[in-house]
């Protein structure tokens, strides 16, 4: 096996994913304090620094709404590639080789491992359940009893599953995993980054470009 | 619907104002409120006695108003609740009496002199100075008309037939007294109030 | 009321019957609840709806609108055929044992002496002495004694024959009999609350006669939570009344006629004299009371040399009328000049709108004081906001009316004193200006009086003495104050200048001035005794003498002498309005020489006869109420089949005076009001509108099954005068009544709405016909023929 | 000491006194109505009509009756507009029992219209902030009854210290089971610890007639959510946080150097 090239830089996400990933990365994050801040009487404060109870009841499920949005747009432009194939599926099972890296126990992966891959699913069904549940709150007096009553739960719930799951997607982006911020912020990777957590992308990258 | 004149609105927030200072004189008997609520709006108000005008259960309300009719000031009524003294109503009012300060201060009420001219499809403003001629002679050529001082058999009846008065129950025996001898004065027999209805 | 509101509280039963206190006066049926409550007290509410004062009573029966006095007829035979009567207090005070002239009779639907449409009442007059006073038989056994032509007249009248009529089951009029004459033990008392229901009707004296009846024979009147108590529908109407109506003088002092050329004549003719040897006949004093009213009219221009100015009072011709009715079809058939209205809405609460409507049109000119601009100040925009309703009024081109729409002061703009129901004056204060250039009623009817004044004094005119000579006496004749009114009223001792204590003082002499007679004593030497706040009850009855002042005399309960026994025994010691002390009676202001001994002089010292009457020959159509049918009625009468309606109904005759059979409107229609609104005046305040927005009309389940309405369909109600149209609540309220073996339904309707206000509708009396009570004048509002189409 | 209010439906006549006395003395915006076929004022509570007298027409036994009821705020002692309410001072109990509404706090989330069992707050479009009856705290702080007591002509309604109104109603129950009304009972659902307000009603099994929901509780999902989620949720948001960090005190970073390949794809085939 050659060593890659450390000059050569791989394309990971084009402007448009970026740009799309950081809007529902921020949106997300608004919604989340603010959502916090109205979740429990002891993050209130956070409220008092957004500018106070009435203004983010009023700007919480706007920015929600904008964050399902970007997430739609998202999963079109993603969904293709996030079906789990046959490694995918060795992968999960093999999880916790991953955690502790011992990477060679692990099928190689595409442009998304298997744990991303998830990720992604988990991301939209919790989008899909605060933006129906949120829009039931939205509205009180308009939406039937017994449908408010199942969202004032489910709304906390489906944030409580995604919040976890994004503090596991940073802490992979940021401190697990060095070098992958690049790839959200300036869109490249470098060959041996990709060789190492998707192989089966960089090969299929090299083909195309028949280094 | 704008609730109230903007006048009054003024007039009741600076009620509201004036009274936040005087609030903390007030003792609490029962409440135990620990909370500081919104004031009193009758904190500061002057009190004066009066009788519900609708049915005649004769209920007695207090009708609080502000303002010290000093030179620029006209009172103006803020609250009308139901007068505990009454052994009528214990302070106890129905929905109409409850609602009185509608009816005292309601937008509809008449506050010109409105004339409607013979044929003419509206209603035109006009000064009492002007309309109290004009009535007045409306009225005492129907009676130089209608009088009549002796019958057919030469008898005096002085009576007038052709001019009717009705009116008076919603107003004081004092002004039914008066209007008694208005209609004395003139003679005139054509005169009901609502009783007959 | 004879009693009084706070009174009800004593009553062990109350009869709700012509009336709905729970809507129309719920803070007097307060007291109504703290009987029930306390004296655990049973409420029957006889009503041809299950009214809000239906849901708390103890029996509700339903019943034809119209045939309460067979309903009343019918616990009069009850209580007579089952002894459920007070036997003692039947002897002592009324006119039971009173012998009637032979040849009284009632047969075929009329009474003795009909003939050619009229009565010669020479057969219903009191069997006199050689002295003049009425025969009597102590014993009641007498074949023409009252009591037995009572009971004859009434045999007619079983439960089965009132279930036919009314249209509630036999054995639901047996039920509330029996509650009813639980009050015929002598310790225990029932209360009568009516009100409109009652009045309402071509025989409405006649109804109220027949409860004063039942509540004679039960002992109640006279007694603590007893009496026949009118419910009046407006602050004032009573103190209105007590100043005179067209054909009354303040006090209830009668209207000169034609052929009382003098006082003396006057005074002959209206001065009772006692029927009995022991009556005090109070009334007796009529030449005092009739002198200080001309005194305060006339002042210095009054002499004994002139009759006291009595001249200057308009004589009407004997027989005439000229009542609303009649004035309004002088008016429709335009004979009148001009209207006067202060706070009156004719065009709303008259009966027959488009009658009313016409009428004003052809009037010159019409001048109205108020408080918001009314349907009768607009009614010239008739055609222009309620062109579906009153397809026959003109257009405002053609109405050459001139009208003045003055702005008024209302209630807590002004001073001055109303008259309650329970006949309490209660004085209020002005509490603020009223708005803009409204002014109060006081200084536009002064400023008009004046301005009148002026005219004929500059230019003199027809007769101008009764105006000229008329007193303004006040220290700003402009601009007087009510206080000096009411000083005025209360009357005055003119050698000493001093207030009078009470009508015992006037005298005929023209010496003292008295406004209204039965006010003397409300304004004494001693100040404004209607501004009374004083909390005391001595009595412990509820009667509260130094809060206010009530006339007559500041007395509570009226006929309270009949309380007692001969010998001055409450009939029961736990209430007892009065009791004779040995020197004095004590308690309420006695009804009764206040030092004379019980068995002195008889009860009922108002009337000459001294005792109250259940035969009542002074009424037109029969000395005993008889049950006629409305002036439209879905059946015949089935008592006497040839004389359906009230022989005397009054009608006129004018092109817009129509009358509907039960072929084109087979429905019985009611109108009333509810209690969100007040009369016509709310619905321009946004409070009371918002509590019920909507006219509506109530149609029974069954009814609307078969026409297939449906909750807030539109529906098209119709008589032979108009039509209205509003949306139908559809209601089990109103029960399906089976009548002469025939189903009749009930509609009903609620007055408030109009064409101007917050919120409109459409004005009920659109409907109704102008059928008149013959002895007072009243419209029949209730029991009307209408047509229920569904339009929606 | 608890204050409360007993209504006494025995004694109601639907005069709509105590609704109108709530609108004039809280300076509410009236608004007309469309006719709903019906003597009932609006088919249920408003933001600017906090107090309607439900009307129902009962038709048992061949007997008529017609029952009515005034609705309101029923000043739960265990109440669940509090419990949904996420801005703290919004929604505050006074110590006299009254649940108020401090408007300066409200953020019009709507969580207490949710969160009551009686269906009682609701949001002004215009303001966008929850109301409903305060029991007229400014009124009661100094002595006066709430209006809608002061007015009430027929003694149905009572205002006072809660255990005595208690008593008082124990009293007339026992009077209406002597009057024959052998169903005749005291409504103060448990359900939510109680409330301030406490209905005498002739037919006390069946509370629904007078449009009074059977039993009331706080619904789960509102306890779920303000009970065992928060801990969940906590201890997830911990849990993950921890989490990462000690595994990365732990495992440190991913590094190709050290941590070998995953299986390869085979690029030498």
């Amino acid at each position: 096996m050659t060593n890659p090239n450390p000059e050569i830089r791989i394309p990971r996400f084009d402007a448009y994913e970026r740009v799309m990933h950081w809007m529902a990365a921020l949106s997300f994050f608004y919604a989340t304090l603010t959502g916090l801040a109205l979740w429990s009487p002891k993050l209130y404060w956070m409220a008092t620094m957004m500018g106070g109870g009435y203004h983010i009841r009023g700007s919480h499920p706007w920015v929600g709404v904008g964050f399902a949005v970007v997430m739609g747009v998202m999963a079109r432009r993603w969904a293709n590639g996030m079906r789990l194939d046959a490694d995918d599926r060795i992968w999960l099972t093999r999880m916790h080789k991953y955690a502790t890296h011992d990477h060679a126990a692990l099928p190689p992966s595409g442009r998304f491992n298997a744990g991303q891959k998830m990720l992604f699913w988990a991301q939209l069904a919790t989008t899909l359940a605060l933006f129906v549940s949120g829009f039931v709150l939205w509205f009180p007096e308009w939406m039937p009893r017994s449908l408010r009553l199942l969202s004032i739960a489910a709304h906390p719930l489906a944030a409580i599953g995604s919040i976890t799951s994004i503090l596991v997607h940073v802490y992979m982006g940021t401190a697990a995993v060095p070098h992958s911020m690049r790839a959200m912020l300036r869109g490249y990777v470098l060959p041996e980054w990709a060789r190492f957590h998707h192989p089966k992308w960089y090969k299929a990258w090299r083909a195309s470009h028949h280094v | 619907m704008p609730k109230e004149s903007s006048r009054r609105e003024f007039l009741k927030r600076s009620a509201k104002g004036a009274a936040v200072g005087g609030a903390t004189a007030v003792t609490v008997p029962t409440a135990a409120a620990e909370n500081s609520p919104a004031t009193l709006k009758t904190a500061n108000t002057t009190k004066t006695n009066s009788i519900c005008p609708y049915c005649a259960v004769g209920c007695s309300v207090v009708v609080h108003t502000i303002g010290d009719k000093s030179r620029n000031v006209k009172p103006s009524i803020v609250h009308i609740e139901g007068d505990p003294d009454s052994p009528i109503n214990r302070g106890t009012l129905c929905s109409k009496g409850a609602s009185l300060e509608e009816f005292v201060q309601s937008d509809r009420r008449l506050t010109t002199v409105q004339h409607r001219a013979a044929g003419s499809r509206e209603w035109k403003r006009m000064s009492w100075a002007e309309a109290m001629p004009k009535m007045a002679r409306f009225i005492k050529d129907s009676r130089d008309k209608g009088f009549e001082a002796e019958d057919a058999k030469g008898r005096t009846v002085n009576c007038l037939k052709n001019i009717a008065m009705i009116g008076g129950c919603t107003d004081t025996n004092e002004i039914n007294y008066l209007l008694s001898k208005f209609r004395f004065g003139l003679g005139m027999v054509a005169y009901e109030n609502q009783s007959r209805l | 009321m004879t009693n009084g509101w706070t009174d009800v509280a004593n009553a062990d039963v109350v009869l709700v019957m012509g009336g709905n206190p729970a809507e129309n006066h719920p803070v007097g049926f307060r007291f109504v609840l703290e009987a029930k409550r306390l004296r655990k007290a049973k409420i029957v509410c006889i009503d041809p709806r299950f009214t809000r004062t239906a849901a708390v009573s103890d029996l509700y029966v339903p019943i034809r609108s119209g045939t309460d006095i067979a309903f009343l007829g019918g616990l009069i035979h009850y209580a007579v055929s089952n002894n459920k009567y007070q036997r003692k207090y039947v002897e002592l005070n009324t006119n039971a044992s009173f012998l009637i002239a032979e040849g009284f009779g009632f047969s075929e639907g009329h009474f003795s002496g009909w003939k050619d449409g009229k009565y010669d009442k020479a057969t219903w007059q009191y069997e006199l002495d050689g002295q003049g006073y009425a025969k009597v038989d102590p014993t009641l056994e007498h074949p023409r004694c009252v009591f037995q032509l009572m009971k004859t007249h009434y045999s007619r009248y079983t439960p089965e024959v009132v279930a036919n009529i009314c249209g509630c089951t036999a054995e639901e009029f047996v039920k509330a009999a029996e509650m009813i004459t639980i009050a015929a033990a002598a310790d225990k008392s029932g209360t009568v609350l009516y009100a409109l229901g009652w009045t309402h009707h071509s025989f409405a004296v006649q109804l109220i006669h027949a409860a004063a009846m039942v509540q004679l024979l039960m002992g109640n009147i006279g007694m603590p939570g007893g009496g026949v108590n009118a419910q009046r529908g407006h602050a004032n109407i009573q103190g209105s009344t007590d100043m005179g109506a067209w054909n009354t003088l303040p006090g209830y002092l009668k209207i000169p006629r034609a052929n009382h050329e003098n006082l003396a004549d006057y005074l002959k003719a209206n001065t009772p004299k006692a029927l009995r040897p022991n009556s005090l006949n109070y009334l007796g004093n009529t030449p005092k009371f009739m002198t200080s009213l001309l005194k305060a009219y006339y002042g210095p221009h009054a002499t004994k040399a002139n009759d006291f100015g009595y001249d200057w009072l308009p004589k009407v011709e004997e027989g005439a009328d000229h009542s609303w009715g009649t004035f309004f079809d002088q008016m429709h058939a335009g004979k009148m000049d001009g209207l006067i209205s202060f706070g009156m809405n004719p065009v709303a609460n008259g009966p027959n709108t488009p009658k009313m409507i016409r009428a004003l049109s052809n009037l010159k000119w019409l001048i109205v004081a108020e408080n918001f601009e009314t349907e009768t100040a607009a009614f010239w925009r008739a055609k222009e906001l309620a062109d579906k309703e009153y397809p026959q009024s003109l257009k405002a081109d053609d109405i050459q009316t001139e009208v003045f729409l003055l702005p008024a002061a209302c209630f807590a703009e002004k001073d001055g004193a109303f008259v309650n129901s329970s006949r309490w004056l209660q004085w209020k204060e002005a509490a603020v200006d009223p708005p803009g250039d409204a002014r109060r009623d006081q200084d536009i009817i002064s400023d008009l009086f004046h301005a009148v004044q002026d005219l004929y004094a500059k230019e003199g005119g027809a007769r101008p003495e009764p105006l000229m000579n008329m007193q303004w006496n006040y220290a700003k004749p402009q601009r007087p104050l009510l206080g000096e009114v009411a000083r005025e009223v209360n009357g005055v001792d003119l050698e000493t200048g001093k207030q009078l204590n009470g009508f015992g003082e006037l005298k005929d002499d023209g010496s003292t001035a008295c406004g209204n007679w039965i006010y003397s004593g409300s304004w004494t030497e001693a100040g404004n005794q209607m501004s009374r706040r004083g909390q005391g009850d001595p009595t412990g009855l509820g009667l509260y003498p130094q809060w206010a002042w009530s006339w007559p005399a500041n007395r509570r309960i009226l006929y309270n002498r009949a309380s007692t026994d001969s010998a001055g025994k409450p009939w029961d010691e736990t209430r007892a309005p009065l009791r004779w002390n040995g020197k004095r009676w004590t308690g309420d202001t006695p009804d009764y020489k206040a030092d004379a001994p019980p068995e002195t002089m008889a009860p009922f010292i108002m009337l000459p006869e001294g005792v109250a009457r259940l035969f009542a020959p002074d009424l037109v159509e029969g000395p005993f109420p008889e049950h006629y049918e409305p002036a439209e009625s879905p059946v015949d009468n089935s008592l006497h089949p040839t004389v359906n309606a009230n022989p005397l109904l009054r009608t006129y005759n004018s092109d817009m005076d129509h009358f509907g059979t039960a072929k084109d409107f087979p429905f019985v229609a009611i109108t009333y009001r509810l209690t969100e609104h007040f009369h016509y005046w709310t619905k321009h305040t946004s409070s009371s509108s918002e509590l019920q927005s909507n006219f509506f009309v109530e149609i029974p389940e069954e009814l609307a099954k078969e026409k297939g309405i449906a909750n807030k369909t539109l529906v098209r109600v119709s008589s032979a005068r108009g039509k209205i149209e509003g949306p139908a609540l559809v209601t089990k309220r109103l029960r399906t009544l089976k009548v002469s073996g025939k189903k009749v339904y009930q509609i009903g309707l609620p007055i408030h709405w109009g064409f101007v206000g917050k919120v409109h509708g459409p004005l009920i009396n659109n409907l109704t016909p102008s059928a008149y009570d013959p002895n007072c004048g009243t419209p029949e509002y209730k029991g009307f023929l209408v047509n229920v189409e569904k339009i929606g | 000491m608890i204050v409360a209010k007993l209504i006494d439906t025995t004694l109601c006549i639907g005069c709509k006194a105590c609704e109108v006395a709530c609108q004039e003395w809280n300076d509410q915006e009236y608004t007309m109505g469309t006719f709903d076929g019906s003597y009932q004022t609006k088919p249920e509570l408003e933001a600017n009509f906090w107090n309607l007298i439900k009307f129902n027409e009962v038709e048992k036994d061949g007997a008529t009756s017609w029952l009515m009821s005034k609705y309101q705020c029923m000043h739960c002692a265990d109440a669940g507009c509090l419990a949904a309410c996420p801005a703290p001072g919004a929604i505050v109990p006074l110590a006299n029992g009254t649940i108020d509404f401090v408007h300066e706090n409200c953020i019009g989330c709507g969580y207490c219209i949710t969160g009551c069992p009686f269906d009682v707050p609701r949001l002004n479009a215009t303001t966008k902030k929850a109301y409903k009856c305060t029991l007229c705290s400014d009124r009661t702080a100094v002595g006066l009854e709430p209006a809608c007591i002061k007015t009430c002509p027929t003694n149905c309604l009572t205002f006072g210290e809660r255990d005595e109104l208690l008593r008082m109603a124990e009293t007339r129950t026992g009077e209406l089971k002597a009057d024959g009304f052998a169903d005749a009972g005291i409504y103060n659902p448990q359900g939510v610890g109680g409330t301030n307000v406490l209905y005498v009603l002739k037919h006390a099994s069946e509370p629904e007639q007078y449009g009074l929901p059977k039993d009331p509780v706080i619904p789960w999902t509102v306890s779920l959510w303000k009970g065992p989620m928060k801990w969940m949720g906590t201890l997830m948001f911990w849990g993950t946080v921890l989490g990462a960090f000690f595994h990365f005190v732990i495992y440190g970073p991913q590094d190709p150097e050290k941590h070998g390949h995953p299986e390869e794809p085979s690029d030498k085939s």
